[in-house]
């Protein structure tokens, strides 16, 4: 005999909870990503001040200047909660790890000339620890940033940003021998093609309003650095002239810059569209830092570009400003 | 052409070296300690931050592959527990409230976890532990959303669960676990860890999601024992990096072996308080039992943990003496708690019961001691009250502890007919103690505890009513403002279990799951 | 209170991919106690407890990765040092 | 001991006085009768002669108790915040000397809760 669940006759007394059918607006069923973010920060009644910052609420909006009636107005386009995030990052560690495995077991690495092979550890092995501190940089976002929506991708990005900073590491064991790494980093800490760019990254460090970090770091720095580096530089260049191997290993680096873009873009355009003080703010923010990253980023591409480095870099800062158009942060 | 030279493969560990803490450099254009400024003002004292020994060593690529994996199981079991109605094919619909009890005391504190090292993740001036830590604090993210996700189905059908977040912030006894989590993440990152990492991670929460799962394994909950088993295979890192950070701490000077244990002894005290709730979870709301909480705390505490302790003697670490109160609570515990909460019901977003002649039986065989002498009378009164249609029921507000928060409903050590009260006097104010170890807490560092936000309290002020409410008009009632500003559905969140919208309709649900007609 | 006398030991879920982890441990420690509970095994043994990539491999008749012992791993206790080929879990030091 | 912070760490007390709308905080339990799982907690008007505290909210706390009709209460004695107390009943909260969250515990001679076991 077959036992029915009639489930025509179970019917839900809601849809989700009540907090995400408030913001919805109504109750209705919610997907994970809502239910996994809308809401989820306390806002309330919280009982005790930090030893470590006694001026502030733990969760506290005035650490930025940015202000907002409504933190969930913030909203990630691609949806990520922590399982559809790990699950994409999954199939894209799976190609690069397929990537990896090719140009190791063909031998690709004998085959690049020299000069690409020089010049992709001169360039990618120092940006590990560029890497390294925007996942530092967006781990402060996700820490003392202000509502689920905006912290959780942050703390996405600052694993991205780690493991950048590792498949970088691994380019530099693939291409050459541990002793690269170090070289490297010799090289970040006193070769002048590096300085102005390490003093920038710890200037970041320092610099306290989130909001102006995420501008900074994720729009700007990064914003110019992966298409100056692994589009004009890795891809273009590089693969032109006889080394695809390099940008078959920095695949993740691009795919995620592209992802990556659409998701701080959204984030100002909301920013500056709930009010002309956000817009000012932003604007001034992006003019600030995007000057010294344009100049930052100068001899790093002259490294790899020679005399060609300065159009590209302009080239780099246009796709900015349009982008910052098209987000509605101008002043 | 250069024939490809086969590499020396590089061990597990220094491959990880170079790929976490390679990646740190010595700053000079800002000042290290303006870049790291939460790192010492604790007293702590770290000489060599490279003595750190990595616990787990997952790099990121991994990472992604090994808990995508665990997310593919996972929702696959709460998709197909959904999709079958398999909440119909529990046990006992009583055993829907310890699925509330985890999602309004404890997915929000997941959360509050993965804040909290985010924090330190940024706050530690080594690479190697700020990498463990922005680890953790990402599975705290993935805890706190299965625990949402699983529980989303059962939000559908059942009350209590729809409002969490806002009764985490504000109902009474939500404030016990939402003001503990607080206490550690305002603490300074060492603290923090030592707290969470360790005292919580490590001692602790073996003793919630083992017995506690294992329990809604065998009652048929597919959804929390999928959740609950694979947080736990991320909770085995972080006990490891707890443990970790303790020892890296002890060998790095002397003068830390103090600091750590005053925050030893605070936190197990503030951690076996919490975990109050579960003792009473575990021993009467589960309909089918795996263990009674006086055996979860032999297992978990008294041999693991006494393991760990022996471990952590060479460094002139003892056992917390709180743990001579913690024994000679440990078979009252749960039936203190539950003799609470049966007649505090009408401020809860769960249904209570009294244990039946078969759970009473159950009780005296695991607490032969404490439970016929102490507890079974006055159950009996209660159900005696229940058959006359007078159940008895407090209404009144409790007097609550000023650290822990719990109503004061704790006897003295050695005494269970005396409720116990410790006081004291800091500036020109009074504060009471469920006991010495609280109050031990609050002397140490009163400027902290006087912050709290008391429930009852917090009445009394006026602040738990909804915004434009006129506590003058006429035939205002306080206590009802009060439920509606909790948002607790009076009659159908609180209560008594049986005859209430989630018996009837469980009930009838599974009837007709089980019939055609 | 000697240390080797403290019990370590490794909680892992039960299912397919954990029987053949389960045997070669219990191979390879010989003193180990195997506690099943619902849904669970607790696997103890006094002093240390060691799991093999080898005896694993040998079992289950593929490359196996220690590391893939994090998706089916509920708890543990003890110090655990772990390399490419072994994973450790024990109170010496 | 003063919390270790990294500045200045100062705050007024969440619940003080001030902040009760004239009222005082007063906490009562009865020893002996764990029926009542706790002690309990009221904003008091100062001015309250202390029977109409005993008469009103302690009698809807504990009343449901069969020991609480019984209760001679020219023979129940009081602590405060444990030490030894004699309220007069004719007089106020304040008059009694009763001040912002001073806890009560009474103890009532012969009643020991249900069937004499401290319930």
């Amino acid at each position: 005999m077959q036992m029915d669940l009639r489930t025509v006759t179970i019917s839900p007394q809601r849809q989700t909870y009540g907090h995400v059918a408030r913001h919805l607006g109504e109750d209705k069923a919610a997907s994970r990503y809502q239910e996994g973010t809308i809401g989820l920060q306390t806002t309330g009644n919280q009982h005790y001040r930090p030893v470590w910052d006694p001026a502030h609420e733990y969760f506290d909006a005035s650490r930025t200047a940015v202000k907002m009636a409504d933190w969930y107005a913030f909203r990630d386009p691609r949806q990520y909660y922590y399982g559809s995030y790990v699950l994409a990052r999954a199939k894209q560690q799976d190609a690069a790890e397929a990537a990896f495995d090719f140009v190791e077991t063909r031998g690709l690495v004998a085959t690049l000339p020299e000069d690409i092979r020089t010049a992709a550890l001169e360039i990618l092995l120092p940006l590990r620890h560029v890497a390294w501190g925007s996942s530092m940089n967006n781990d402060s976002i996700a820490a003392y940033g202000y509502g689920t929506a905006l912290t959780q991708p942050a703390l996405y990005y600052a694993m991205d940003q780690l493991g950048i900073a590792q498949f970088n590491t691994r380019i530099g064991l693939l291409l050459a021998d541990p002793q690269a790494l170090d070289v490297a980093k010799a090289s970040w800490l006193e070769d002048v093609r590096w300085q102005s760019l390490r003093r920038l990254v710890e200037d970041l460090f320092v610099e306290s309003d989130w909001f102006e970090l995420m501008v900074a770091q994720n729009f700007v720095l990064d914003g110019l650095l992966y298409p100056l580096v692994y589009q004009t530089i890795i891809d273009d260049t590089f693969a032109q002239n006889g080394g695809a191997a390099v940008a078959m290993v920095t695949q993740f680096q691009n795919e995620w810059a592209v992802e990556t873009q659409k998701w701080t873009d959204a984030q100002l355009k909301v920013a500056c569209a709930e009010s002309a003080e956000n817009r000012a703010l932003i604007a001034g923010w992006i003019a600030k830092w995007k000057a010294r990253s344009a100049s930052a980023l100068l001899p790093i591409a002259q490294c790899a570009l020679g005399d060609q480095a300065e159009s590209a870099l302009d080239e780099v800062c246009e796709q900015l400003v349009k982008r910052a158009q098209k987000a509605g942060a101008v002043a | 052409m250069d024939m490809p030279v086969k590499k020396k493969k590089l061990g597990l560990k220094e491959r990880y070296a170079l790929m976490t803490r390679g990646l740190g450099w010595e700053p000079s254009y800002q000042s290290i300690d303006d870049i790291f400024p939460m790192d010492s003002f604790e007293g702590i004292k770290i000489h060599d931050w490279d003595a750190w020994e990595d616990p787990f060593r997952l790099t990121m690529d991994s990472y992604w592959k090994y808990q995508a994996e665990k997310e593919r199981k996972l929702y696959a079991i709460v998709d197909a527990f959904a999709q079958s109605n398999g909440h119909l094919t529990l046990s006992d619909s009583r055993y829907i409230n310890t699925v509330k009890l985890f999602v309004n005391g404890f997915a929000p504190l997941e959360y509050m976890s993965h804040r909290g090292f985010a924090h330190i993740g940024r706050q530690f001036r080594g690479v190697g532990p700020r990498v463990a830590c922005i680890m953790q604090s990402l599975d705290e993210m993935r805890h706190s959303q299965t625990q949402i996700h699983a529980i989303s189905n059962y939000n559908r059908y059942y009350s209590g669960m729809a409002e969490f977040r806002h009764h985490h912030d504000y109902l009474p006894y939500l404030q016990v676990p939402k003001s503990f989590f607080e206490d550690a993440a305002t603490g300074g990152p060492f603290e923090f860890i030592v707290a969470i990492g360790f005292a919580f991670e490590y001692v602790l929460t073996n003793l919630v999601f083992v017995p506690f799962i294992s329990g809604a394994a065998y009652n048929g909950d597919m959804g929390a024992m999928t959740f609950g088993f694979s947080a736990q295979s991320d909770e085995a890192r972080h006990m490891t990096l707890g443990l970790e950070v303790i020892k890296f701490v002890l060998e790095q000077d002397p003068a830390n072996v103090p600091i750590v244990q005053k925050w030893l002894n605070k936190w197990t005290w503030r951690g076996v308080r919490v975990l109050t709730l579960v003792a009473m979870m575990q021993d009467y709301m589960l309909p089918k039992r795996v263990m009674s909480w006086a055996e979860a705390w032999e297992i978990y505490f008294e041999e693991n943990c006494g393991a760990l302790f022996r471990d952590l003697a060479r460094y002139g670490i003892t056992m917390p003496p709180c743990v001579e109160q913690v024994r000679l609570e440990r078979d009252h515990l749960s039936h203190m708690a539950w003799a609470h909460f049966y007649q505090a019901r009408g401020t809860s977003d769960f249904h209570v019961w009294l244990p039946s002649e078969d759970d009473m039986d159950w009780l005296s065989s695991k607490y032969p001691e404490t439970f016929d002498q102490y507890y079974r009378p006055r159950f009996e009164y209660w159900a005696k009250c229940e058959a006359d249609g007078k159940p008895f029921e407090a209404t009144a507000v409790p007097m609550q502890c000023q650290v822990c928060q719990i109503p004061m409903l704790f006897t003295e050590p050695g005494h269970p007919m005396t409720l116990a009260q410790r006081h004291v006097h800091y500036r020109d104010e009074q504060y009471h103690f469920c006991s010495e170890h609280c109050e031990e807490i609050f002397n140490d560092e009163p400027e902290k505890y006087i912050q709290a936000k008391i429930a009852g309290h917090e009445v009394f002020k006026g602040n738990a009513f909804r915004p434009g409410t006129d506590p003058t008009a006429e035939g205002f009632n306080p206590a009802a403002e009060a439920l509606a500003f909790f948002k607790v559905e009076h009659g159908r969140d609180n209560g008594l279990h049986h005859g209430s919208h989630d018996h009837r309709n469980f009930e009838m649900w599974r009837g007709l799951a089980k019939t055609n007609d | 209170m000697s240390e080797a006398g403290s019990t370590v030991f490794l909680a892992l879920q039960a299912n397919d991919d954990t029987r053949h982890v389960i045997d070669a441990i219990m191979a390879d420690n010989p003193t180990a106690i195997l506690d099943p509970q619902p849904a669970m095994v607790r696997i103890t043994n006094r002093g240390a407890l060691v799991v093999r990539r080898e005896s694993i491999e040998e079992r289950m008749g593929r490359d196996y990765d220690l590391q893939e012992l994090h998706i089916n791993m509920i708890s543990l206790s003890g110090r655990v040092d772990e390399t490419d080929d072994e994973l450790t879990l024990s109170w010496n030091h | 001991m003063a919390v270790v912070a990294i500045g200045k760490y100062e705050f007024e007390p969440s619940d003080g006085a001030s902040n009760f709308h004239g009222a005082r905080i007063i906490y009562a339990g009865w020893d002996e009768h764990l029926l009542f799982s706790c002690p309990y907690a009221w904003p008091l008007p100062p001015n309250l002669p202390f029977a109409h505290f005993v008469q009103g909210p302690m009698s809807e706390a504990f009343g449901q108790h069969p020991d609480w009709p019984k209760i001679d209460w020219a023979t129940v004695t009081w602590t405060r915040n444990g030490e030894t107390f004699s309220p007069e009943m004719d007089r106020s909260i304040a008059e009694n000397g009763l001040v912002h969250k001073d806890s009560l515990r009474f103890q009532t001679p012969g009643l020991a809760g249900l069937d004499g076991k401290g319930f």
